[in-house]
């Protein structure tokens, strides 16, 4: 009765949550309003006892606002179609909450970064080490503090020297970094592999090296429409649905209804993004197996559809479409002509190809039963995506919460139980094929409804919950609409951020041979995992450069 | 008006000059056999590809630009001898004219040389410390291994066909051709396939796996040393595959009673040799663009496989067969 | 042999890379590239500024000299089009040029300068010639005469005039 | 002659009274004592045995029992014998020198004296073991040699390991002498008792055979078992790995480079007059065990991590190399006269790595040692980085490395390309023979880039050791055998000097050798390495004139501003071929099964001396055991006389 307001969902959901706080519907998500010591309990009703999945975690400073901070866990319930949003309110003398780490390993880095970015502390953390910022970064800075400007130049002194602490595990076997510049992705991290013959015992990872300080910039000096186009910078092949998510996030936030057409151009965009980064994985992977026959193969496939996004967008990256409330360009009458014909071909290509190459013995061989997660492992670590449906996690926020236009297109999620590399190289290879039946479904129902909503008010303080599946997994943007048309809070949650923990396990045991391919397997996006504000200097000292310094080094060109 | 033969005769005597075109003229193709490998794996893969002087052009890139490393002195040495005796181990084998260098038991010491170049190189790279090139070394070597024991076991099956250890007779014209000099042959040819770090078997370098594995740590003239040690290395095996199978002294004498004027037989034999070598190329690049890399125990245990084979083509031999 | 069936696909397919620096590459009508600011369209009124997510454009005043400076600068550009959307008279519009890289950065920035209008009370120039015409043409003559005016004169100017009526 | 009594008396008196005169000195006297001292009596051993070689003929001495007349030991210098005796002599030379320095890391941590009379005596008692020419001579000089080099493996009294190594060591030879004893014993009863000269014995020995193969094979088989246990024949092998680490470095050197090669002139000796069948099936015998001791040798070094443990391996392989060579030799003739040359080529061939063998082995125990006199460590897990401290030794390990691996144009690549050229192409089991050695050569190469790569390259993985170039006695030491490996490998015509002359005593043909191709290809190689090394030399000059003029600046590895551990990039040792052992696991499987019945008769010995030396300290047991021989002899010569 006193939530007679819920309209659709879960009874048994809002009435667990509703034992803990008051709960309110936003959009896809409810918000719950939790004190800070029943988090682990309510994560563990919500991941354990629920079957729900653990999403991130947020930490935002409302001191400006109330005097507290808040610290969001969000989580995803597939079966009632609902996200929720967890909000702890923290004293803000001693910003302290449980950790729910214990409960949920997979929460390890999305607790630790709110420690580095906010400087709320963890109770009961197993791993209280630094995750984003450096070693020798000063006690108590917290870059995403209201009181920490974007600008700020800060020196810090001395080396960061994490990495030379030598353990028992490092001076008994060899140690083989991959990295800081990964030879097959092209792409900064470090991975060290604990060796043993060529066999791998441990591995550990290091990343957060590029941090370009997106969320804070977009904070402090982006209106709430110039967002979107930052980002779909997260990422250099996922970009749209980051720009989608986002724009979902503050539609869901500010109650806007966007056109039933922009809703299906989405759509559109959206699968010919997972086509064209399934396929570039495709030959990413099978250059790593290093055969590379293959990999231009896929490569001479993936070419029609940048081609058909570019016709489509202007762009082959299908940037700058997407703006709160819908988005900006149309699909023309001759255009579906010509992508339903590109689309036919793909299909038949990347069949006949994927074909071929499954044939190919040293490939296969390279690929199965290497790299192995378990089912177990991947729902604690919380893995997303084409990782989690290749170990048997049948999850995928298009069909579970269903967004853009997918509600009304008929499309089958695949899953497999091996949990290998090839596991997940044939769930990438059959949602190739289901994109392209969305794409041709979705081209063929375009309704003619105008394209953009641009009637809306932006109320301050609004929460809203945004998720897309992206090519690598679950997409999740956490927005807060903030005064003069700005974002007072805005956290994007890359699908490799949950994924590339997993890799670490997948290592153990795995050949050295076979460490890139497993690593690659996840399809990590090192980029769209970090986005801060830590760039290194030859030197030796890490510093943090500003946004106007970072303009000045366009200049010099 | 000069007499044509006893010039040749002479020049047969002293044909320490033979020996100098045999082992430069191929030095230089080899560079050249790279980019016509270059053009047919870029085909395959629907390419354009570079044009075929591209790797005389990166080498010539290689050769001008200073060493990066200061590394220690058996590191920096490497390339050269690497080079070096890559280069002499062409003069012990017949390559463009019929003359090498040749004495008794020279098999044994191309397959020494042979050698050499990845042994030295493995050394110079392992020394360094450098975590990715010393595993790409040790993939090397324990490859190498491998090889030899395959190699040996061919060599030996020839050897004993032909009781005699000086390469020179382990070539045609084979008087009966046993069936166990056909299975060492074919085991050679493939041999000079893996040997010549060729895909399924170009586990050392592994660029997506260790970056460049055993030349990671070299830059500038020493990784243009080493890269062109290894061209020539190819160049060296395809040219004993050659050897086992193109009846050189057969082919110039039949053209020498056929045609009376000088030289003849050697132009086409040599036209010959190199029209072998390109095809040689194509074949070999066309079947590595075909294949994907293999893991260092896969690539072990195929060579496990044809160690069986080599070791009944030497009970064959040893029988008679 | 499935391997073969890559040779085959290369002789239905044939060369698909392209002779790019020799051979110029089509892009689609609908391309963005390089934005192009019409300097006789262009009416210096910073809708432009605002509405650029990358600061690739900005709007300086050189009070002495009179002019406003519209400037685009391509490095930082992220080739969205905001800006063509904003202009309110179709000054900016992206081409379809592509091949961008300069060999120093200054020739990346595209400048526009327009003419200040001087204000009729302070003398200080706050705004340009194009802009005040095009308002003008909005307004009815006798508010014509306010355009003239700077924001602070106009402020102080509004200030006496309430007062007035207050009085 | 005069010489020749001067050389041997100089030799006998210096390695025998400043023996027993460093008993009572501890420390430093001792040690220049026995080392000046030796080395003058090596060096004049090997003046005699040169002497030997170039003249070609044979010297006898005899010791008499005045009362009796009796001539009870009898040696006799042949040129075989003074083949050896050089081989042991060069060691010995370096050894010596080198141990004046080495043995001060044992100042005031253990009893010098013991080890000076027992390091003199050993050196002595191999020569004189090699020159012995009656069976009691041999008996007691062989059993001396056992119980001196016993007691210079365990030298470290306070390390267990090496305790209880030398008491293995001695517990295993010692079973193998038995064997030996019971053979001599019977050709002793049945031929002239203890004095029969081993002329008399040979002569018997082949008349035995002919006439009752059964007895003759059983004796000869039993005098073959104590040799090859002794030589560390796969599968009696399983002592050496421990006991030759354990033992001071030099000591080491001695105990690879000489002693296990003692048993092998025994094998000449025998095997070479026996009926052509016999010799024949003889020759395959220890041609098949050379093969399986050379590759199961060989693959065990391959896994291995400690320094000298690696090298130990790799002397039970190289042996394997020698003895299968010299089984070729045997076996070669019986196939019809055009094998003949190949034959001597064969028998050229086993004693140039014998020689070979000796110098690079004994020159890597010396570089080990080196290393473990300045970082006290022999696990190639840790060790590393030290060529930059000590390039002396890092360069003469290269070397004896490249050597024994066999890489033109040091001397091992001579040795063994005469052993391939002498079997690979023989239509015979021996052709395979000849392959897998070859392929064991490959084997040899990737161990020992592990040996060098991981002391003397990267960084040390967990020791970081600030350390320096050894002192100079041991630095001249490794450089002379260092020069050896060199000059053997490219003069090859010097050691088929040694060589020859031995041949000529045995009764081969050396006629064959001067007509055949082989020698003169020998001679044709000896050219082409000339030029080989020419080019090397030009070309490595030059090089390093360019690579060291354009001196590039070295940059420390970087993650994003953080610093690294590089030093733990390394490979630690274990790391290196662990993919090839897997892969090729058959052939360790065979190993463990060949290693399982040499256990399985070691824990038998073992447990035969539990009993004995829980009663005993070793010291005891040695004199004990040697009144108990001494004892028999007597005995025995007392039923013979009676």
């Amino acid at each position: 009765m006193q939530h007679s307001w819920v309209t659709n969902g879960c009874r048994e959901l809002v009435d667990l949550l509703s034992r803990y706080g008051s709960v309110e519907e936003v959009g896809n998500a409810y918000l719950v309003k939790v004190r800070a010591e029943d988090l682990p309990e309510v994560a563990n009703e919500l991941q354990w006892g629920l079957g729900g999945y653990y999403s991130t975690s947020v930490g935002a400073d409302f001191r400006p606002i109330d005097g507290t901070y808040k610290l969001y866990h969000i989580f995803s319930v597939p079966q009632c179609s609902r996200y929720v949003v967890t909000q702890a309110s923290l004293p803000p003398s001693l910003p302290k909450a449980p950790s729910i780490t214990p409960v949920i390993p997979g929460a390890n880095w999305g607790e630790r970064e709110v420690r580095d970015m906010v400087g709320i502390e963890f109770e009961g953390h197993p791993e209280p080490k630094r995750l984003v910022l450096p070693h020798n970064w000063p006690e108590g800075i917290h870059p995403l503090r209201k009181d920490f400007p974007y600008d700020r130049k800060l020196i810090i002194e001395g080396v960061d020297d994490e990495v030379e602490h030598v353990d028992e595990l490092a001076r008994k076997y060899q140690v083989v970094p991959i990295g800081p510049y990964h030879p097959a992705l092209h792409e900064p991290e470090y991975f060290e592999l604990y060796v043993d013959g060529e066999v791998v015992v441990e591995a550990r990872y290091k990343g957060f090296m590029v941090h370009r300080g997106i969320e804070k910039v977009a904070e402090s000096r982006m209106t709430l429409n110039q967002v979107p186009f930052i980002a779909e910078r997260i990422c250099g092949i996922c970009g749209f649905t980051h720009s989608c998510c986002y724009c979902q996030a503050v539609e869901s936030a500010l109650r806007i209804e966007v056109p039933e057409r922009a809703k299906y151009v989405r759509t559109i965009l959206l699968e010919i993004e997972r086509i064209h980064s399934h396929l570039l994985w495709m030959g990413v992977a099978l250059h790593v197996l290093g055969f590379d026959t293959g990999f231009m193969a896929y490569w001479r496939i993936r070419e029609p559809v940048m081609r058909l996004a570019e016709e489509l967008t202007g762009n082959r990256k299908t940037y700058g479409a997407n703006v709160v409330g819908g988005v900006r360009w149309d699909i023309r009458e001759d255009h579906v002509e010509k992508a339903l014909r590109i689309l036919r071909r793909v299909r038949e290509e990347c069949v006949a190809l994927t074909e071929k190459v499954l044939k190919i013995k040293e490939v296969v061989s390279r690929m199965k039963g290497v790299g192995y997660l378990s089912r177990e492992d991947a729902r604690r670590i919380c893995v997303v995506g084409p990782t989690a449906r290749a170990s048997g996690l049948d999850i995928d926020v298009r069909r579970d919460h269903p967004y853009a236009a997918y509600g009304e297109l008929d499309f089958r999620v695949p899953v497999r139980d091996e949990g290998d590399v090839l596991a997940r190289f044939l769930v990438r290879y059959e949602e190739v094929l289901e994109s392209v039946s969305i794409v041709e479904q979705a081209l063929q129902n375009l309704p003619k409804t105008p394209l953009i909503n641009e009637d809306y008010e932006v109320v301050p303080l609004r929460i809203g919950v945004g998720a897309t599946e992206a090519p690598r997994g679950e997409d999740v943007h956490l927005v807060v609409t903030g005064l003069g048309n700005k974002v007072y809070r805005w956290r994007p949650r890359a699908p490799s951020y949950n994924n590339i923990p997993a890799t670490l396990y997948m290592l153990k045991g795995a050949y050295l041979a076979d460490a890139p391919i497993i690593i690659a397997s996840i399809d990590p996006c090192f980029s769209c995992t970090d986005h801060c504000l830590v760039i290194d200097v030859r030197s030796g000292s890490s510093r943090f450069v500003s946004f106007r310094e970072l303009v000045r080094g366009g200049y010099r060109g | 008006m000069m007499d044509a033969a006893p010039l040749l005769n002479v020049l047969i005597k002293y044909w320490l000059p033979f020996i100098a075109i045999n082992v430069v003229i191929p030095a230089l193709l080899a560079p050249l056999l790279d980019g016509i490998e270059r053009r047919v794996r870029a085909r395959i893969q629907c390419r354009r590809g570079p044009p075929i002087l591209q790797t005389w052009y990166d080498l010539v890139k290689l050769f001008r630009k200073g060493a990066v490393t200061g590394g220690p002195i058996i590191f920096r040495l490497a390339p050269y001898i690497a080079f070096t005796v890559s280069i002499l181990t062409l003069s012990l084998i017949p390559t463009l004219l019929n003359a090498s260098l040749s004495f008794l038991g020279d098999t044994i010491v191309f397959m020494y040389l042979l050698a050499v170049p990845s042994v030295i190189i493995s050394i110079g790279s392992i020394y360094t410390g450098s975590p990715l090139a010393s595993v790409g070394s040790c993939r090397e070597v324990s490859l190498w291994m491998a090889y030899e024991l395959v190699f040996a076991l061919s060599v030996a099956t020839l050897a004993i066909d032909r009781s005699s250890l000086l390469l020179r007779n382990i070539l045609p014209p084979y008087p009966p051709l046993h069936p166990s000099t056909i299975l060492a042959i074919a085991i050679i040819a493939f041999l000079t396939y893996a040997e010549g770090g060729r895909l399924p078997y170009e586990i050392p370098e592994a660029e997506p796996e260790l970056a460049g594995g055993i030349v990671l740590e070299y830059g500038g003239a020493e990784l243009g040393l080493v890269k062109y040690a290894l061209l020539v290395k190819r160049i060296t095996l395809s040219t004993l595959l050659i050897d086992l199978i193109l009846p050189r002294t057969w082919l110039t004498s039949i053209l020498r009673s056929k045609m009376w004027f000088l030289g003849i037989g050697q132009v086409v034999v040599s036209a010959t040799y190199i029209s072998l070598l390109v095809i040689l190329s194509i074949t070999y690049s066309a079947i590595e663009a075909l294949y994907g890399r293999l893991r260092l125990d896969q690539a072990l245990s195929v060579l496990k496989k044809s160690v069986i084979i080599a070791g009944v083509a030497v009970l064959a031999a040893l029988m008679g067969y | 042999m499935g391997r073969l069936g890559f040779i085959k696909d290369y002789l239905r397919y044939g060369v698909v890379t392209e002779k790019y620096p020799y051979e110029p590459v089509p892009t689609p009508e609908t391309f963005r590239g390089k934005p192009v600011i019409d300097s006789s369209k262009c009416l210096g009124c910073g809708a432009c500024v605002n509405a650029c997510p990358a600061n690739a454009l900005s709007i300086e005043d050189d009070l002495r000299g009179g002019i406003r400076w519209v400037r685009l600068f391509i490095g930082r550009c992220i080739y969205c089009g905001r800006c063509a959307d904003a202009c309110p008279v179709g000054a900016i519009e992206l081409s379809r040029e592509f091949e961008l890289s300069a060999l120093e950065s200054k020739d990346l920035i595209q400048e526009v300068g327009l003419r200040m209008v001087k204000c009729v009370i302070c003398g200080k120039p706050f705004t340009t010639y194009r802009l005040v015409r095009e308002v003008m043409r909005e307004l009815s003559p006798d508010e014509r005469v306010l355009t003239l005016v700077c924001p602070e004169c106009r402020a102080k100017l509004t200030a006496v005039n309430t007062s007035f009526a207050r009085w | 002659m005069i010489l020749f009594t001067l050389l041997i008396i100089i030799t006998i008196v210096l390695l025998t009274i400043p023996s027993l005169a460093s008993i009572p000195m501890r420390g430093r006297g001792a040690n220049y004592l026995i080392h000046t001292s030796a080395s003058i009596a090596s060096a004049s051993a090997l003046i005699l045995s040169l002497l030997i070689l170039t003249y070609g003929t044979s010297l006898s001495i005899y010791v008499k029992v005045p009362i009796l007349n009796l001539r009870v030991l009898t040696f006799r210098i042949t040129p075989l014998s003074a083949f050896f005796t050089l081989v042991i002599s060069l060691v010995a030379l370096a050894s010596s020198i080198y141990g004046a320095g080495y043995v001060r890391r044992f100042y005031g941590r253990e009893y010098l004296g013991h080890y000076a009379l027992n390091y003199g005596l050993f050196i002595l008692v191999m020569i004189l073991t090699v020159s012995s020419w009656n069976l009691i001579a041999f008996l007691i000089f062989w059993e001396l040699m056992t119980l001196t080099s016993q007691y210079l493996v365990s030298f470290e009294k306070g390390k267990a390991s090496a305790v209880w190594a030398g008491f293995k060591y001695f517990c295993v030879t010692k079973l193998g002498a038995d064997a030996l004893i019971v053979s001599v014993v019977m050709l002793a009863i049945a031929t002239k008792g203890f004095t029969a000269t081993f002329t008399d014995l040979l002569k018997f020995m082949n008349a035995l055979i002919t006439t009752n193969p059964l007895v003759g094979n059983l004796v000869l088989a039993m005098f073959m078992i104590g040799l090859m246990i002794k030589a560390a024949i796969v599968p009696f092998h399983n002592w050496l790995p421990d006991a030759h680490p354990e033992a001071p470095s030099n000591v080491s050197a001695l105990l690879s480079g000489c002693m296990i090669k003692v048993p092998i002139y025994f094998m000449i000796l025998t095997l070479n007059p026996l009926p052509p069948t016999w010799r024949f099936v003889w020759g395959y015998v220890v041609a098949t065990l050379g093969t399986v001791t050379l590759v199961v040798g060989t693959l065990y070094a391959l896994e291995q991590t400690d320094s000298k443990r690696l090298l130990a391996y790799h002397s039970i392989g190289q042996v394997g190399y020698i003895v299968m060579a010299l089984g070729a030799s045997l076996v070669l003739p019986y196939l019809g006269i055009k094998y003949v040359a190949l034959a001597i080529v064969a028998y050229v061939a086993s004693l140039y790595h014998l020689l070979n063998h000796a110098v690079f082995k004994s020159l890597l125990f010396l570089t080990a040692g080196s290393v473990i006199y300045r970082t006290g460590s022999r696990d190639l897990n840790k060790l590393g980085g030290l060529g930059k401290f000590m390039p002396v030794t890092a360069a003469t390990a290269l070397i004896a490395s490249l050597s024994i691996a066999g890489v033109p144009p040091f001397n091992g690549f001579v040795s063994k390309w005469l052993i391939y050229v002498s079997t690979m192409c023989v239509k015979t089991p021996l052709a395979i023979f000849g392959a897998l050695a070859l392929f064991i050569s490959a084997v040899t190469t990737t161990s020992f880039i592990k040996y060098f790569t991981t002391l003397f390259g990267r960084e040390g993985r967990v020791v970081k050791v600030v350390t320096e170039e050894v002192p100079l006695p041991m630095c001249f030491s490794q450089i002379w055998l260092a020069t050896l490996c060199v000059a053997l490998g490219v003069l090859p015509l010097l050691a088929l000097y040694t060589i020859l002359p031995t041949a000529t005593y045995l009764g081969m043909n050396t006629y064959y050798l001067v007509i055949s191709p082989f020698i003169v290809s020998i001679r044709g190689y000896g050219v082409n390495a000339i030029a080989l090394i020419a080019t090397y030399i030009a070309v490595t000059t030059l090089s390093a004139t360019i690579a060291l003029a354009s001196r590039g600046g070295r940059l420390t590895a970087w993650l994003c501003g953080s610093k690294l551990a590089t030093h733990l990039y390394s490979i630690p040792g274990k790391g290196y071929y662990r993919i090839f052992e897997n892969v090729f696991k058959e052939v360790y499987v065979a190993g463990q099964a060949l290693k399982s019945f040499g256990m399985r008769y070691s824990r038998y010995s073992l447990k035969v001396f539990k009993e004995l030396s829980d009663s005993l300290e070793t010291a005891e047991l040695m004199t004990a055991i040697v009144v108990v021989l001494a004892t028999l002899a007597i005995l025995l010569k007392l039923l013979k006389w009676w």
